[in-house]
């Protein structure tokens, strides 16, 4: 290793200096390179979120709504289709659940029927009240096309029509809770003809 | 140039600046904590933190010998007996120094108390602890100098030459034996030996190191030295010592010549590595059989192994 | 003339022994056993024996295979353990589960560390826990008790535990008061007898302090032990009943229910796992008992004495250090007494 | 050095996590599936891999006080690299490796070739040794995810091996650090046979 | 409250080690004895309550304005680094008692994921600067109860007799892995 | 009855089996030879005062102890030096001994051989302290450590207690005891003595509540003394300790590593003050001693009054001869007695006793593993945790031993008795003090 530089101040600072430099100029073209992909991920995530629970849709419409129970308001999506509405996406929650909160979207059909759930997160045990997850068992299948206006939301054990996850009740109450917040939000927001 | 680009490099050239400035000022305020020559050193040595050198570990030891050479000039007796000669040259190098060649030594059991020559009168109940075993009496075998055979010596050698003869209940020393000198530490009796290896790794010694008189000591082994200074009489070259009804073979003066081996009436003198002498003793020597200890084994009825398993 | 025997003193030895200490557990379990097997019927049998068998095994196995030193399984540790966890184990369990379970206590928790003695965790409960997040949905099923003799239905109706039942109707928003009474909740009398659902071994509270006192008069356990868990949990619970009733349920509702008294007479006594010390057995109570309701009123868990014991399990070098045996000669009175 | 050599070592006789025992935290952080073990491990190699051939390259102009933080701005830009790559072009990967991809900075493995190999050795036997220590990683995390994915799920890379959940313990925290544990002794009861 | 729920979450349910996984190499290395367990534990309480300070100032008021919040991990592990050598300067100067009970351990923290991992955390979870010092310092504790515990635990290991096999870090590992299935009771504190 | 007093921690019970309880002392009939060991006390050996082939007196002079710590030896019995040479003691190892050809018992000269009772003239206490180091006093409650060395308080210490120890804790022993019974009024002038000797105003003697017919006999001598108590004690094995002992009479605690006169006490033994009764008012040295040979198998269990020097197999025989199936031969009691290799061993001025135990009580169980029962922990009388010092020893970490107190072991054994896994603790823990004693040692 014979041209090891000596540390003085002057050779460290420059060497210092260049490799940052170097380094400056490779992340920030990096960053540039890959900045309209991330954002390109990062719009199809949401996209296939909606897409998922809402009917087809060309275009997305976000707005807020009084929730049903509380006075806070809850995030929707509108979905329109050439120019149609095509159904709301509401992004719900319910403190009850085992672990604490269970966040998820659920995506509503015009006539009130729910088209389809997906679970953001959740802190349930695992292979136990994590069975909500259309990624663990089908169990959110029973609620898909249902109208809650003749399916009521409610574990059956409470007096209504959801059949609870097995040994998982309490999941499958936040879970339900969670979905009725959100259709009755919707009801309400058509009653009223919404409140933007 | 685009925005993004221009923070990116300021930051980071920034960021750059501050840190080469904090590193200057560690830079100077802490020069040269360590000579770099105690690495150097470290890195030649076997590191198998024996503690062989008389120090705690290699590091220990490298940074006596880098402080030595530094305010000495010399290493005196420093010494890594686990890297021998060959290491020790190459730290004397790095520190430019000479060192002097040590003849390279061995361990030696000096005890012959075999289950043959030696059988136990008592039985020992308790932990397979020499240092222990000592401090309560004198040995199974009634010797109060000779090999409790629960191999503390065993225990202590890291290179694994060191193990228990199933058939004589006695430490035997093979070749990986690097003479650090842990097993002469272990052991409660003083029966291990560091010795000269000898020309071909052939060494001649009296395995013994009983002080009583001939007949107290015969009584408890058989193979005892009693005391008799005939292998002081016919050694010629004045390499044999008598002392406390004991020989002692001084390994600088015995030029090998087996003629005290052929005269002990115990067969307490060891020879080991030696081509065999007559054709009469047709066995191979191993490190602690003596002569005729074959024969004798055939004769004592098996006793019952020594060691007493605790835990 | 044989040989003399040369040993340091003492000379003699009030041969007491691993074994009998193990075994006079078992008989101290025999109570929990029969309340489990009146209960549960022949499926507490076969848990235990599953269980016990597969420890046994699995004890046998490491031993020959893989540590090859002496073979140790008749000296009951093993026994005990396999009951144990039998005990925290509800009726239904598949079989295959719990012979995971075993393999689990002993090979993870008990071998993997040498053997009897050197475990720093309970190794029953490790074994339990472990098949707890497992297993959860068996491990939350609980058949509904019944006693032997009555008329049996042809199969098993599950149930919720006491403190399931609670909970569960506290966190939906019932009050207290209302979930006490429930249709399903046993009654005080049935609790303590163990007409309720729950883990083999936890619902009889009755027999388990038998076994206790059997195990406190053996000198194989001390009371303070499990005295203080029992004491803590108390007091503890009946500081926020007191606070709160309608959230909170009484104290005696937490000492009657769940594992806690299996807990703190079979679990926490382990000795291998538990500080040496009188001083120290009791701190190490009070944790527990502390540690217990914190999980049972806030945690996720309706039941937490098992993850109290093992978190003060993890203690318990700490407590040995902080509180040694009183060393003689460190009070010095310098007045007479006589 | 011997180059076949060179890059061997990393996979089994100085295996960077079963016997050197670095870089544990991504270790057990990622491992819940073989698949994010595999996407972690590929991730590391390439940041060894080039910040040791560029280290290798410059490593006669930098003064010795500065060596390290020069390192780390170094290993820091190609993690930054991987980082930004992932995000754009495997989303989904980058969900599931989350904190862990920043941390590979602090990866002591990746310094620590970089002090030991890379500032002492030509380009090309740092890219080797940089792309074997990263296999040997790789292949650490991807046999650990396997071990925790089957035990857990019954699956191996997502292919169902025996229907439903076997012991959900194994993806959780505690048994990530059971499974390693036990990988790490058997690891050296296999290099003593070998 | 906001803080209590913080600081039992990152001692207890989340544990920074044991359910986070992060500075799991100091925790298996420096754990054999208590007091370095609590040498240890000081330092890093020191510095990633330093670190997260400065790394939140710098992520607030430089990389967000500018938009380049990009540069966070290249950005932080320099200033981190930089402070443990600035810190062990100041510390060498003002305090030698302190430097010689902390700053052996120092230079172990620069490659300590648990510093980083807080910091990138504290940003993350969109921390204002308050909740964020005491979510650094929380964590810090949750690091250091989890590594004192667990020094107690290897303590007693270290005088019984393990297997050979199973000795040094994988009985470290298992040890670990049972501690954390213990933790696991913590679950849903929060 | 109120509660009787004993030590506060720790203690064990074991089975007394004091079989020789009943058995008056008897007088051992002299033998041919006489084996005198030099080293018969704690510290150095006395030196010979005479040579092979000299005729001695019973009672002259043999060996003269000139180290602060150490103690004269006197011709047990009349007639020749055969020679001065090794023989082995109870360890096994040998040591140099006086042999004796014995040739008549004929005391020597200037010493009062009645067994009349001399109450009166005490001399002042320099005198006692002499007479009694002349006597070659060593402490009979098994240590051995000379009695006129233990008389010389510091100066800046002031006794005030005597505590006179007739425990005799150890099953099966019985020495003390019929001592106790048959020599009380000597051994009550002795205390007189010891008192004097001290300036002390107060003893108290401790005897366990198994003995009570020596305590009742005591208490009628001590009605009219003033100043000598009797105190019945619980019966709790190491009772005789002498830490334990103060602790129980007088509730003080003697602070770890200081001696008794710490906190004002000086402890000796019955045999003690009986042998210092003799030397001082009858001028006799110490030369025989009261043995308890006992054992489960053995005919006759006995309590002789043997002559130092007497080989055990004289005893044994005395008592019936040793049982076929004997296994172990214990110089002393089962709790701390030293097992011997051969019966060919003299009794010295410490033993008190020897113990036949048959072979199936000889061996030891199996070891298993320490399942931390605490119950070492439990019985230790002084606080200590066996099961952490066995390991530590074995593990030879002496820093850390001295820390836990390794030093503070008065290696009474109730730990490795209690220990259900059979675990050799007290075994490691005697190898780890010698080995913390010798690390100190290198310290300073
Ligand atoms: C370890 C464990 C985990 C549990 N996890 C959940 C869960 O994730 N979701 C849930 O609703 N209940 C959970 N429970 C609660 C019980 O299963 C409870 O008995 C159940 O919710 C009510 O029983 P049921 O659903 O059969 O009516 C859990 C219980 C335990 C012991
Ligand atoms: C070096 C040494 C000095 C002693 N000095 C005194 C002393 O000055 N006064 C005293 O009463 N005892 C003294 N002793 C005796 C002890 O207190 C104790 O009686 C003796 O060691 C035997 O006690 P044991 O049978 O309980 O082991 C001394 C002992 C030793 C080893
Ligand atoms: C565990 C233990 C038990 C003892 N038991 C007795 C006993 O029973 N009787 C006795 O006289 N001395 C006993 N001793 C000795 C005493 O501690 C003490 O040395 C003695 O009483 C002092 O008197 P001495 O010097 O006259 O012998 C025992 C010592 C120890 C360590
Ligand atoms: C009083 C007592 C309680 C015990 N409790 C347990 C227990 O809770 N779990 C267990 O696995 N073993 C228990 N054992 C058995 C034994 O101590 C256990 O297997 C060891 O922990 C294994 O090293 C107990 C033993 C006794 C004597
Ligand atoms: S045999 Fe003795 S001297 Fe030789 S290596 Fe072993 S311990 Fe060292
Ligand atoms: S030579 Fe070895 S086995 Fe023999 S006494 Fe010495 S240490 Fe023990
Ligand atoms: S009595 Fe024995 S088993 Fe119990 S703690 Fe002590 S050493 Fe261990
Ligand atoms: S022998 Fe020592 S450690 Fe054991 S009980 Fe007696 S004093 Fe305590
Ligand atoms: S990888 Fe996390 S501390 Fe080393």
């Amino acid at each position: 290793m014979a041209g090891k530089k000596e540390s003085n101040f002057i050779n460290m600072f420059t060497s210092l200096l260049v490799i940052s430099f170097v380094a400056g100029i490779s992340l920030g073209s990096v960053y540039n390179l890959t900045k309209a992909p991330i954002a390109a991920a990062a719009a199809k995530k949401m996209e296939d979120a909606l897409r998922l629970v809402l009917p087809d849709f060309d275009s997305i419409q976000p707005i807020k709504l009084k929730s049903a129970f509380e006075p806070d308001s809850l995030l929707v999506f509108q979905g329109f289709q050439n120019g149609q509405l095509t159904g709301w996406a509401v992004k719900t929650w319910s403190k009850k659940g085992f672990g604490g909160e269970v966040n998820l979207i659920a995506g509503f059909k015009p006539d009130g029927s729910i088209k389809n759930i997906s679970v953001l997160d959740h802190k349930e045990t695992p292979g136990l009240g994590d069975k909500m997850q259309a990624s663990k068992s089908d169990w959110y299948r029973q609620f898909l096309d249902k109208n809650p206006a003749d399916f009521r939301l409610k574990v059956k054990k409470d007096g209504g029509d959801v059949d609870a996850i097995t040994a998982a009740t309490i999941s499958s109450r936040a879970f339900t809770e969670a979905v009725d917040r959100a259709w009755q939000t919707i009801e309400n927001a058509k009653k009223e003809g919404g409140n933007e | 140039m685009n925005d993004i680009l221009l923070f990116t490099l300021l930051t980071l050239c920034l960021l750059a600046i501050v840190l080469a400035v904090v590193l200057y000022f560690v830079a100077q305020k802490f020069k040269v904590i360590e000579d770099p020559k105690i690495d150097l050193v470290e890195d030649v040595l076997p590191k198998a933190n024996c503690g062989g050198c008389g120090f705690p570990g290699c590091r220990n030891f490298a940074e006596v010998t880098v402080k030595a050479a530094n305010e000495n000039n010399s290493l005196g007796d420093l010494n890594c007996p686990v890297g021998g000669n060959e290491v020790m040259k190459q730290v004397a190098s790095i520190l430019g120094l000479e060192v002097q060649e040590k003849d390279p030594l061995i361990a030696v059991v000096r005890c012959n108390g075999s289950f043959a020559h030696s059988p136990a009168k008592v039985r020992f109940d308790g932990p397979a602890s020499c240092a222990f075993a000592h401090q309560l009496f004198a040995g199974e075998g009634g010797c109060q100098y000779g090999c409790l055979g629960l191999g503390d010596c065993v225990a202590s050698c890291i290179f694994d030459a060191i193990h228990m003869d199933a058939t004589t209940g006695l430490p035997v020393v093979n070749d990986l034996c690097t003479a650090c000198g842990a097993c002469v530490k272990a052991c409660p009796r003083g029966i291990i030996e560091l010795r000269s290896k000898g020309k071909k790794d052939r060494r001649i010694f009296v395995s013994c190191i009983n002080k009583e008189k001939g007949g107290p000591a015969k009584k408890n082994c058989e193979a005892a030295c009693i005391g008799c200074s005939k292998c002081q009489q016919v050694c010629p070259h004045d390499a044999i010592v008598m002392a406390n009804n004991l020989a002692y073979i001084d390994f600088v003066k015995c030029k090998l010549c087996r003629k005290c081996v052929e005269v002990c009436p115990t067969d307490a003198i060891h020879e080991i590595n030696f081509p065999p002498r007559k054709p009469k003793l047709e066995y191979t020597e191993t490190n602690t059989q003596p002569p005729g200890g074959h024969d004798r084994l055939e004769k004592v009825q098996p006793v019952q192994n020594k060691t007493v398993d605790i835990e | 003339m044989n040989k003399l025997v040369i040993s340091g003193s003492p000379h003699i030895h009030d041969h007491d022994s691993v074994s009998k200490i193990m075994y006079t557990v078992v008989l101290a379990m025999i109570p929990a056993m029969l309340a489990s097997f009146w209960f549960f019927g022949f499926d507490s049998l076969r848990v235990m024996l599953v269980a016990v068998i597969s420890a046994l095994l699995m004890e046998w196995a490491t031993q020959k295979f893989l540590l090859k030193g002496p073979l140790t399984i008749n000296d009951g540790s093993a026994v005990v353990s396999g009951i144990l966890l039998a005990f925290n184990l509800p009726a239904g369990i598949p079989s295959w589960m719990v012979v995971a379970g075993a393999f689990v206590m002993i090979g993870v928790a008990k071998m993997t560390f040498g053997g009897l003695g050197k475990n720093p965790f309970n190794p029953a409960l490790v074994g339990r826990v472990f098949m707890l997040i497992s297993f959860p949905v068996e491990m939350t099923k609980w058949p509904v008790p019944r006693p032997l003799f009555a008329t049996r239905l042809a199969d098993a109706i599950t149930g919720p535990t006491a403190l399931g039942l609670f909970k569960e109707g506290v966190d939906a928003g019932q009050s207290a008061q209302t979930m006490l009474h429930a249709s399903q909740m046993p009654t005080e009398i049935a609790r303590f007898f163990g007409e309720m659902g729950g883990s083999l071994g936890e619902v009889s509270a009755i027999a388990i302090l038998l076994g206790g006192a059997y195990m406190v008069y053996k000198k194989v356990i001390d009371w303070q032990l499990p005295l203080s868990i029992l004491l803590t949990a108390f007091l503890f619970s009946g500081l926020f009943y007191l606070i709160n009733p309608a959230v909170y349920a009484p104290p005696m509702f937490h000492l009657l229910t769940g594992g806690l008294i299996l807990g703190a007479v079979f679990m926490a006594t382990d000795m291998v796992t538990s500080p040496m010390t009188i001083k120290g057995k009791v701190v190490f109570g009070v944790g527990i008992g502390l540690l217990t309701v914190t999980i049972r009123l806030w945690g996720s868990y309706p039941e937490g004495i098992s993850f109290a014991i093992l978190i003060m399990n993890a203690f318990t070098p700490l407590i040995n250090k902080a509180f040694k045996p009183k060393r003689f000669g460190s009070d010095v009175l310098k007045t007479a007494k006589i | 050095m011997n180059q076949i050599q060179n890059f061997t070592k990393g996979l089994l006789k100085e295996n960077p996590i079963l016997v050197q025992v670095l870089g544990t935290c991504p270790t057990l952080g990622v491992t819940t599936s073989a698949f994010n073990g595999l996407g972690m491990g590929l991730a590391t190699t390439f940041v060894l891999t080039m910040s040791n051939i560029v280290i290798s390259l410059v490593r006669d102009f930098i003064p010795d006080k500065v060596r390290i933080p020069a390192f780390i701005v170094i290993i820091a830009s190609f993690v930054t690299v991987v980082e930004l790559v992932m995000q754009g072009f495997l989303p989904a990967l980058y969900e599931q490796l989350g904190l862990f991809i920043p941390l590979i900075v602090v990866n002591c493995i990746v310094l620590g070739r970089a002090e030991a190999f890379a500032s002492k050795n030509k380009p090309f036997s740092s890219m080797i040794d940089g792309l074997g220590m990263g296999f040997g990683f790789a292949l650490a995390l991807t046999v650990l995810g396997s071990i925790r994915e089957f035990l857990g799920s019954g699956a191996v890379f997502n292919v169902k091996i025996i229907p439903g959940d076997l012991m959900l313990v194994f993806i959780l925290a505690p048994g990530a650090f059971i499974a390693l544990g036990y990988l790490i002794a058997i690891t050296r009861k296999l290099k003593d046979h070998i | 409250m906001e803080y209590i729920i913080i600081i039992i979450s990152a001692v207890f349910v989340n544990n920074i080690v044991l359910a986070q996984f992060l500075g799991i190499c100091p925790f298996i290395g420096v754990s054999n004895k208590i007091p370095t367990a609590l040498g240890m534990s000081g330092a890093v309480l020191f510095v990633i309550t330093l670190a997260t300070i400065v790394t939140w100032l710098v992520q607030v008021y430089v990389l967000n304005p500018l938009g380049i919040q990009f540069l966070q991990t290249i950005a932080f592990i320099l200033i981190i680094a930089g402070l443990v050598q600035m810190v062990e300067i100041i510390l060498k100067k003002l305090s030698p008692g302190l430097y010689s009970a902390l700053g052996v351990f120092l230079p172990l923290i620069t490659t300590n994921c648990a510093v980083l991992g807080v910091a990138i955390l504290t940003i993350q979870k969109d921390f204002n600067l308050i909740h964020g010092v005491v979510f650094a310092i929380a964590n810090s504790l949750g690091f250091g109860f989890a590594l004192v515990l667990f020094a107690g635990i290897r303590e007693h290991i270290e005088i019984m007799e393990v297997p050979e096999g199973m000795k040094g870090v994988p009985i470290a590992l298992v040890t670990a892995g049972i501690l954390a299935l213990a933790f696991m009771g913590f679950s849903g504190l929060v | 009855m109120m509660k009787l007093a004993t030590f506060r921690i720790g203690g064990v019970h074991p089975p007394e089996n004091k079989l020789s309880a009943n058995e008056p002392i008897i007088r051992l009939p002299l033998p041919k030879q006489l084996v005198i060991p030099l080293s018969q006390n704690l510290g150095a050996a006395p030196k010979p005062v005479v040579k092979k082939g000299d005729e001695v007196k019973k009672g002259q002079l043999i060996a003269r102890g000139e180290a602060f710590i150490s103690a004269n030896l006197h011709a047990p019995a009349s007639g020749k030096i055969a020679k001065i040479d090794d023989a082995v003691d109870s360890s096994g190892y040998r040591r140099m001994a006086i042999f004796l050809d014995v040739t008549d018992d004929e005391w020597m000269e200037g010493i009062d051989s009645t067994d009349e009772l001399i109450h009166q003239n005490l001399p002042s206490s320099e005198v006692i302290r002499e007479r009694i180091k002349e006597a070659g006093i060593v402490g009979m409650g098994g240590a051995a450590f000379p009695t006129h060395v233990k008389m010389m308080i510091p100066e800046e210490k002031k006794a005030e207690v005597l505590l006179i120890n007739g425990v005799e804790c150890e099953p099966y022993l019985t020495s003390d005891h019929r001592l106790m019974l048959e020599k009380t009024q000597e051994i009550i002038l002795g205390i007189r003595i010891l008192m004097k000797a001290i300036d002390v105003k107060r003893a108290l003697i401790g005897v366990e509540n198994n003995k009570p017919d020596a305590i009742n006999r005591l208490q009628q001598f001590c009605n009219a003394d003033n100043g000598i108590e009797v105190h019945a004690l619980k019966v709790k094995y190491p009772q005789g300790g002498e830490k334990q002992l103060i602790k129980a009479l007088l509730g003080r605690e003697v602070p770890s590593g200081k001696l008794p006169i710490e906190v004002g006490c000086v402890v000796s033994n019955v045999g003690t003050a009986f042998a210092v009764y003799e030397a001082v008012q009858k001028n006799r040295p110490l030369i025989e001693r009261v043995v308890t040979v006992t054992g489960k198998k053995l005919t006759k269990p006995s309590n002789f009054l043997v002559r130092i020097g007497t080989p055990m197999s004289a005893l044994i025989e005395a008592a019936g001869g040793m049982p076929v199936d004997t296994g172990k031969i214990v110089n002393g009691g089962p709790m701390m007695g030293k097992a011997l290799p051969t019966t060919d061993i003299p009794i010295t001025k410490g033993s008190s006793g020897v113990l036949l135990v048959d072979q199936s009580e000889s061996r030891r169980s199996t070891p298993n593993t320490c399942i931390r029962c605490a119950r070492c922990v439990t019985v230790c009388p002084m606080g200590l945790e066996p099961y952490l010092l066995a390991r530590i020893s074995k593990l030879s970490l002496v820093e850390r031993a001295e820390k836990e107190r390794i030093m503070d072991c008065i290696e009474c054994g109730s730990c490795q008795y209690t220990c259900p896994s059979a675990l050799p603790l007290l075994d490691y823990i005697r190898l780890g003090k010698q080995r913390t004693a010798s690390y100190l040692r290198n310290r300073k």
